[in-house]
């Protein structure tokens, strides 16, 4: 339990109660932040050249762009607030921590005595925790930040279970998460746009 | 062989940078139009290329005849897609629904996503191939939005959210593939398909099982089986009609391409049981499915997209059969599920834009509006609910016999009973909307050229099919059903 | 040469069949305390017939000027088939040959019925087609009960076999259902009143309302006759009495004249001590009939 | 000319006369009798073809279809042969009748019914002809295709679509039986030629599934009593010369592939087949003729007596297969004999009455036997054919509807002798009663049927000023009425053939069943007893001479005109007697069945004060199986469907819980439960 691991579940958990968009984008940058010195913790453990091409691609993308990206589109989105999700701030957070303890009762039950076992069990939790906000949250950035957060959560098992992927993968890994998030950036004004809200549950004429 | 590749790569991307330059709409019009027949010309020469000398494997390039059959579709459909949408565009242009701008951008979209559309077929790398799958989402996703009106939106924004976390436990299942190849032999060769075959006997099998399943569910997110199917109708109904066309031809087909080329390590390494029970069962669900929301539907679109998803669990089910004439039947009903399903598409994008409506009960009369259409949508529901003199109807009675033969008369018999509940609803509907007496106010106007031509070949190759299996298309299928079934 | 013979009975009965509608309203008339007409008032009657003009309403067509001939033929032809001189090849003498061809002269009567386009021949003709549906299957059950006991459809074997027989109950079930089917079928009280001219209870004489003259006669005679085809039959296949073996042709033949008159009384017996059944109550009629049929196949 | 040259003749006019679809209503004079004329021709070429594979014996050819599923052959044999006989004298006469009756469509899409017309004889003799498994379906399908667009062919009016989307629907699900039924036998036998098929090494449980699944499959087409619904609603909305063909053959293409697959495929069963077969025959004979009495619209009249026909035949066929699983070879010659003989009948007789029933709505344009009346004296020649017809169907001596009645009767009769046991005996006789029955009722049935329509005066202006029709549409409907004739008075040709047909099938002993000579045919199996119709004849000829002598007698009778006895008020048609009003006391004692709704709307005198009261009286029946049966399983599966449709809710949560459950499912699973 290194103080990276700690940190990253720490930044999940406080991302599970937040409501409002701002702060949940700074926190989306620092986890961003945690991700890139875990990858170069990676690769000074294991001296591979090509990991630290791919922590400075992170520190670009995932704590440059993205965060810009979102950004610039909580700044127009004046008064949306998380207002009410499906899982209260109190149950979210209890539901996170179910999810990790669940994280590392797989890990010790599918791979028992692993080496890196809390890296994995945090990057399951990751995930784990990243599916849930999409699932609970209503506000179209919120899941924004959701799908990232799981992007991040898979990048990290990558880098634990396999000591990262060939330089080719984690880069069209990296531009795919890229432009997922400008096609929903560019979604997501456009549902300001035309439905005066970015509340998702405003979606569900198409029925049947 | 390695130019040719290259340049179909390159080509789609060329003819996108372009048309973004051009402004006046003819110059696109045209500049889309060589692009697409020069695209389509050099995956064709890939073909024959193929046909003479096997495989091609050059670093991160890989071509074989299972990825002939699906670059033979990509090549019919986008040619198909791209003369069908100059004059949908044309029409749509001088209705107002879309401005002079937007046209540019609807074709820069088209050749991108065609261009990823090529990227999953050629590339022989299981990583590479999970990005240029993901790629052809967020491609196609901007042109489900295409429109940017309010049914529109909800459609694109539930195509990304579903299919990229569908995407993301196709990774985590790629990475725990890695995971098993890296402990097998050390991964010298990261994720590459051929070394992965090699070795696939050395694999850790209850990892490898646990790997397929991620993989599979994430593909068949993508690919619209059984329960993953639900932002498939949303973005089939909303996007434009040539999209929709591409999207349910041959999009799903390259889903289902990346799931068999996976299937096909993991066969080697755990035996074909495990996989075959999981195809079954998802093939059935995918029929089982569509019938109710064929049975009782509004919107047309929506129902040419749910007999999309009912044709992907069928060839779901030819793969999950697993003897070699179940696997010949499948691809077989690849090809004219993707040329049948895009003529309907085209089709049905002309009624609506001739109505005005999706809405099924204000669609009436079309016989009397114009006889051509009519007889044309009423052959294309004839075929594509698999009525005899037409192609599908080949490739279905091979599976069903494939399955009688394979020792499940149950599975053939249910899967009929289920094709029977769809011909009905299908029929129903087309009949409703074929005869009965047209609303007075509707003044036709005459399709445009390129249109016509393009449904005319869709239907011509569709009623050819059922006719004679030419013998190249016939060597293809046989070989590509060797390589799947692991011979 | 057997064609020949048959030709020969059916002429025989014919001339006869005035004769025994003759006594059988002669009894009627007895039973009910008046004198009534001689027993060959019929003989006169028809040739009376035969020698006026017939009147024929416009609207008919072809086919009202040929019914009295077909009625005719057919009941002579039905007279043909009976197997009165018991050796024949078989080959004619049919049961399903002699049902039909009385279906022929019914199916002829009714459509010329309908074609004078009046609203009698119209309500005759439906009530007997209604009376046939009713009589044919219960016909069939009734010959059927003879013709399985001597496996054969031939009407020559049946009587064959019915003349060897002595009594049994079977037979008597098969009797009674038969002389049930017989009164349906020719037209008598219970089911139709052959002698009135009351609109709602004439059957066969709404159907022959519109005839007068040659045709009218013609139409009485098949009637007497298919009368005495029914009774020669019910005697042949039902009352075997002087069993063949013991006597010579000649008395056989005397023997089926006596039982011929015997019959006939007691249809008149029959006919003055029930009245005309409502029209629908004849269902249940025929089902007993047809109950009596299967209880006598039953315990053969 | 060998057969297999009359074959290719046969495909090649049928396709040349199918290209006609592309000239859509450009000059349809041109194109109604080239097309027709190909078609005829066609059809001459069947029938020369049949009659050299029964003098040759078997052909055997491969066809021109390049298809995954190895080489596609085709095989006509002497059952073949019979059918195709029957399909080319049925299509013959059709397509003749069709050069007149189909002026009435000229028009945008004429070229489409000629060559739909052509497509559908030919899709009909490649399902006779075919004989290997896919090859079969594409064809049978193809027929089914065709004929829904013909039916479908006049579709300004709705109901004749919903009509036809009935007729397509039923027939898939149809297929779908004959397909898995093909499939069980073709898995059996490893290979799809219908020559290996061989059902006697399936075992007893899958012999059962195919015998099932064949008999719904083939009983769907044939129109029998529970999956009969469409067949009154397609065929009297046809044209008539399309109704003439799809009732008096195609029904026949389903007989054909029960005897292929009862006589040849499955071999002898178990008794309890022939049982079932019987059970279904005889209730679709009762009912098939009672509905067809209750109906006044001409065409759907004889859609419902094709019903009991189909029946009839089915009784043979329930019979045959009893008599071969009892071992009698000897009876059950006897049996299929009945099947085939009413089976050719039926297409004669069926299509002779269909094109009547054309003839009538081109010249009167309407159906409905209410509206006719007095049409004898302004058709006399439809007429006069179409008594023979009604005649033929009522089983009246001369003609050749008794002889096939007077056969399956016979075999009806041989049943208790080869059954044990007191109950089956019973049975048997039960089963004669209800075919007496059925005969008397199509009797009334076709009595009424021509009364009503043909004789008395018109009822309305439209039979009031109806003309014969041209003599292109008479020839046909003469040379039918002469074939049921000739059939009728010498049926010694016609049995002799089906013997040939049916002598090499096992189980069945044909030739030693029969003795004819040139005037009578005799059944010794165990002396059933003979028939000499040239006798019966000559027996009712001779009576009608002395008929004619008797009237002649006192000189030559003078007629006299006078008017219609009507109590003395002058007779208008309004006094005759209606159809409804004429089947009214048999709807009467079956009310249980029918369930008659009875409707009098009565005018008070304040609304109609100036003429009294006035009163409307209509009478409807209500279908048992439509209602009973079809409505509620149609309304089960719409409302499965909607409650399904829930699940597409619209909440993108839900969707990705959607997958999250199931990849939790499959996990579960896959961790070896």
């Amino acid at each position: 339990m290194n103080l990276l691991t700690v940190l990253l579940l720490f930044t999940a958990m406080v991302l599970s109660r937040v409501s409002n968009l701002r702060t949940a984008v700074k926190i989306l940058l620092f986890q961003s932040i945690m991700v890139t010195a875990a990858c170069l913790q990676a690769g000074w453990n294991t001296g591979e050249a090509h990991m630290y091409i791919a922590a400075v691609l992170t520190v670009l993308i995932k704590a440059g762009l993205i965060p810009f990206a979102l950004f610039r589109v909580v700044k127009i989105l004046r008064r949306e607030r998380e207002s009410n999700p499906i899982l209260g701030p109190n149950v979210s957070f209890v539901a996170s921590a179910i999810l990790i303890v669940l994280a590392y009762w797989l890990i010790d039950r599918q791979l028992p005595g692993v080496v890196s076992r809390d890296a994995l069990a945090a990057s399951v939790s990751l995930v784990l925790i990243g599916l849930l906000l999409i699932m609970t949250r209503r506000q179209a950035v919120m899941q924004i930040i959701g799908l990232i957060t799981m992007e991040n959560g898979l990048y990290l098992l990558g880098l634990s279970v396999t000591m990262g992927l060939p330089l080719v993968i984690e880069l069209g890994i990296f531009l795919d998460v890229l432009v997922a998030v400008v096609v929903l950036v560019i979604l997501t004004y456009r549902l300001k746009l035309s439905f005066m809200t970015t509340d998702t549950s405003v979606l569900k004429k198409l029925k049947g | 062989m390695r130019e040719l590749i290259i340049l179909a790569l390159f080509l789609p991307l060329l003819t996108g940078t372009v048309t973004m330059l051009a402004v006046k709409p003819q110059a696109i019009k045209i500049i889309n139009l060589i692009g697409s027949f020069l695209t389509s010309l050099t995956l064709l020469a890939i073909i024959h290329q193929l046909t003479v000398h096997e495989v091609f494997s050059a670093g991160i390039l890989y071509v074989d005849y299972l990825s002939a059959v699906l670059l033979l579709v990509v090549a019919v459909l986008s040619f198909t897609a791209v003369l069908f949408s100059t004059s949908y565009m044309e029409r749509d242009l001088a209705d107002g629904h879309i401005s002079e701008p937007m046209l540019a951008r609807y074709y820069g979209l088209l050749n991108l996503f065609i261009f990823t559309m090529i990227c999953v077929l050629v590339v022989g790398n299981l990583g590479l191939m999970w990005v240029a799958i993901e790629a052809t989402t967020l491609a196609s996703a901007l042109l489900v939005a295409f429109y940017f009106n309010r049914s529109a939106l909800e459609a694109a924004w539930k195509y990304v959210m579903v299919c990229t976390v569908g995407i993301c436990l196709a990774l985590l299942g790629t990475i725990i593939l890695y995971y098993t190849q890296l402990n097998a032999d050390g991964g010298t060769q990261a994720l590459d398909w051929l070394s992965l075959l090699q070795i696939s006997g050395s694999l850790d099998p209850s990892m490898v099982k646990l790997a397929f399943v991620f993989i599979f569910i994430g593909y068949g997110t993508k690919a619209g089986l059984a329960p993953m199917h639900t932002w498939l109708p949303d973005a089939h109904s909303q996007a434009p009609s040539p999209v929709s066309g591409l999207l349910s031809g041959a999009l799903l087909s390259c889903a289902i391409y990346a799931i068999v080329r996976n299937m096909i390590v993991v066969q080697g390494a755990v035996g074909s049981q495990f996989v075959h029970t999981l195809l079954i069962v998802f093939g059935m669900a995918s029929i089982l499915i569509a019938v109710p929301f064929i049975l009782v539907q509004h919107d047309v679109k929506r129902l040419l997209a749910y007999s999309s998803v009912e044709h992907i669990g069928l060839i779901t089910l030819g793969f999950g059969l697993g003897s070699p004439l179940a696997v010949y039947g499948a691809l077989l009903h690849i090809v004219n599920h993707a040329v049948g399903k895009s003529a309907l598409f085209y089709l049905a994008g002309i009624i609506t834009q001739e109505y005005q409506t999706k809405n099924i009960v204000r669609i009436r009369g079309l016989m009397k509006v114009s006889p051509i259409l009519g007889t044309m949508f009423m052959i294309a529901v004839l075929a594509i609910t698999g009525s005899p003199p037409f192609a599908i109807f080949v490739s279905k009675f091979t599976l069903i016999w494939a399955a009688f033969l394979g020792g499940s008369p149950l599975l053939g018999g249910s899967t009929l009973l289920l094709l029977s509940g769809i011909f009905a609803g299908m029929m129903y509907y087309c009949l409703r909307m074929c005869f009965g007496s047209a609303p007075k106010k509707l003044e036709f106007q005459r399709v445009g050229t390129a249109a016509m031509v393009a449904m005319a070949a869709s239907i011509v190759m569709v009623i050819a099919g059922g006719m004679v299996l030419p013998a190249w298309l016939h060597t293809i299928l046989t070989q590509a059903a060797t390589i799947v079934v692991g011979g | 040469m057997t064609m020949f013979i048959d030709m020969m009975q059916a002429l025989i009965l014919l001339l006869a069949a005035p004769l025994v509608v003759g006594i059988i309203k002669k009894t009627k008339a007895r039973l009910q305390n008046r004198r009534g007409p001689g027993i060959q008032q019929l003989y006169f009657d028809i040739l009376k017939f035969l020698a006026k003009d017939s009147v024929e309403s416009p609207t008919v067509s072809w086919i009202f000027r040929v019914t009295p001939y077909i009625y005719f033929a057919a009941a002579v032809s039905a007279a043909a088939l009976l197997p009165v001189w018991l050796n024949g090849s078989g080959l004619v003498n049919n049961l399903l040959v002699f049902i039909y061809t009385l279906a022929i002269g019914r199916f002829f009567l009714v459509l010329a019925s309908l074609d004078a386009g009046s609203a009698f021949g119209g309500m005759g003709g439906s009530r007997e087609m209604y009376i046939s549906v009713l009589v044919e299957p219960v016909l069939l059950l009734a010959m059927l009960t003879v013709a399985v006991r001597s496996g054969s459809t031939n009407l020559f074997a049946m009587a064959g076999t019915a003349m060897q027989e002595s009594f049994s109950l079977s037979y008597f079930f098969a009797a009674c259902a038969f002389f049930i089917v017989m009164l349906a079928e020719s037209g008598r009280i219970p089911v139709d009143n052959p002698d009135t001219h009351l609109e709602l209870t004439m059957i066969h004489e709404g159907m022959v309302l519109e005839y007068s003259g040659r045709p009218l006669g013609l139409i009485f005679w098949a009637v007497a006759l298919k009368q005495l085809i029914l009774i020669l039959l019910f005697v042949l296949l039902f009352i075997p009495w002087p069993l063949a073996g013991v006597v010579t042709p000649w008395v056989q033949v005397l023997s089926i004249v006596v039982k011929v008159l015997l019959v006939a009384v007691a249809l008149a017996v029959a006919e003055t001590i029930t009245n005309k059944m409502r029209l629908f109550k004849v269902p249940n009629f025929m089902a007993l009939s047809g109950l009596l049929s299967l209880l006598a196949l039953a315990a053969q | 000319m060998l057969a297999v040259d009359w074959y290719y003749l046969m495909l090649v006019l049928f396709t040349l006369g199918g290209l006609s679809v592309f000239f859509g209503g450009k000059h349809p004079g041109k194109i109604n009798y080239v097309a027709h004329g190909l078609a005829a021709l066609g059809c001459l070429a069947t029938v020369l073809c049949a009659i050299f594979v029964l003098w040759q014996g078997t052909l055997e050819l491969t066809l021109p279809l390049s298809l995954p599923f190895g080489v596609m052959t085709a095989r006509v044999d002497s059952l073949a042969a019979f059918f195709l006989l029957l399909i080319g004298v049925g299509g013959l006469a059709a397509s003749v009748y069709a050069m007149g009756y189909s002026k009435e469509y000229y028009g945008g899409r004429y070229g489409l019914l000629t060559g739909l017309f052509n497509v559908f004889l030919l899709s009909m003799v490649l399902v006779i002809t075919a004989s290997h498994v896919a090859a079969f379906v594409i064809a049978w399908e193809v027929m089914s295709v065709v004929s829904f667009l013909l039916v479908n062919f006049e579709y300004e009016k709705l109901a004749n679509t919903r009509a036809a989307f009935v007729y397509i629907v039923m027939t898939h699900v149809g297929t779908i039986f004959i397909i898995s039924a093909f499939l069980l036998l073709a898995t059996a036998a490893g290979s799809m030629d219908f020559a290996q098929f061989d059902g006697s090494i399936l075992p007893a449980a899958t012999r059962n599934i195919v015998f099932l699944c064949a008999f719904v499959g083939f009983g769907a087409k044939a129109g029998m009593i529970p999956l009969h619904i469409w067949l009154p609603q397609a065929h009297p909305v046809a044209p008539s010369h399309i109704s003439a063909l799809m009732s008096g053959v195609m029904i026949k293409t389903a007989i054909y592939g029960m005897c292929r697959f009862f006589l040849e495929f499955l071999g002898t069963g178990p008794v309890w087949w022939g049982g079932l077969i019987l059970a279904i025959a005889i209730l679709s004979c009762v009912l098939g003729v009672l509905y067809a009495l209750m109906e006044t619209d001409l065409k759907r009249l004889l859609a419902y007596s094709s019903v009991e026909n189909i029946g009839i035949m089915l009784l043979g066929i329930g019979s045959g297969m009893v008599f071969m699983s009892k071992g009698e070879p000897l009876m059950a010659g006897l049996a299929w004999v009945a099947v085939l003989y009413h089976c050719f009948n039926h297409a004669v007789f069926k299509s002779l009455l269909f094109m009547g029933a054309g003839a009538v709505l081109h010249s009167t344009h309407t159906k409905d036997i209410e509206r006719l009346g007095g049409l004898i004296k302004r058709m006399p020649y439809t007429a006069l054919f179409f008594l023979v017809g009604a005649a033929t169907i009522a089983a009246l001596p001369p003609l050749n509807g008794f002889i096939s009645e007077w056969l399956t009767f016979q075999a009806l009769f041989l049943l208790p002798q080869a059954m044990t046991g007191v109950a089956p005996k019973l049975a048997g006789t039960v089963l004669i009663a209800l075919l007496g029955l059925t005969g008397a009722l199509a009797a009334a049935c076709f009595v009424k049927a021509f009364g009503i329509a043909f004789l008395a005066k018109p009822r309305s202006a439209k039979a009031e000023n109806a003309q014969e029709v041209s003599a292109v549409m008479l020839a046909p409907m003469a040379g039918l009425a002469l074939l049921c004739v000739l059939l009728g008075v010498w049926p010694q040709g016609m049995i002799t053939l089906i013997s040939m047909v049916l002598a090499d099938f096992p189980g069945l002993n044909v030739d030693a069943m029969l003795t004819t000579n040139w005037y009578s045919v005799a059944f010794n199996a165990s002396n059933a007893g003979g028939l000499s119709m040239p006798f019966v004849i000559g027996l009712l000829l001779i009576s009608v001479v002395v008929a004619v002598a008797l009237s002649y007698l006192y000189g030559k009778p003078r007629i006299v005109t006078g008017e219609t006895w009507t109590c003395g008020i002058v007779p208008n048609s309004h006094m005759q007697y209606t159809a409804t009003g004429f089947s009214g006391p048999i709807r009467r004692i079956f009310h249980s069945v029918l369930r008659p709704q009875r409707e009098t709307i009565v005018d008070e005198i304040e609304t109609n004060h100036y003429f009294g009261r006035r009163l409307s009286y209509q009478v409807a029946i209500t279908y048992v199986f439509t209602d009973m049966v079809y409505r509620p399983i149609n309304r089960t599966i719409l409302g499965m469907a909607r409650f399904m449709k829930t699940i597409q809710a619209g909440s993108l949560q839900l969707y990705i819980g959607y997958i999250m459950a199931v990849t939790v499912l499959v996990l579960i699973w896959n961790a070896g439960w």
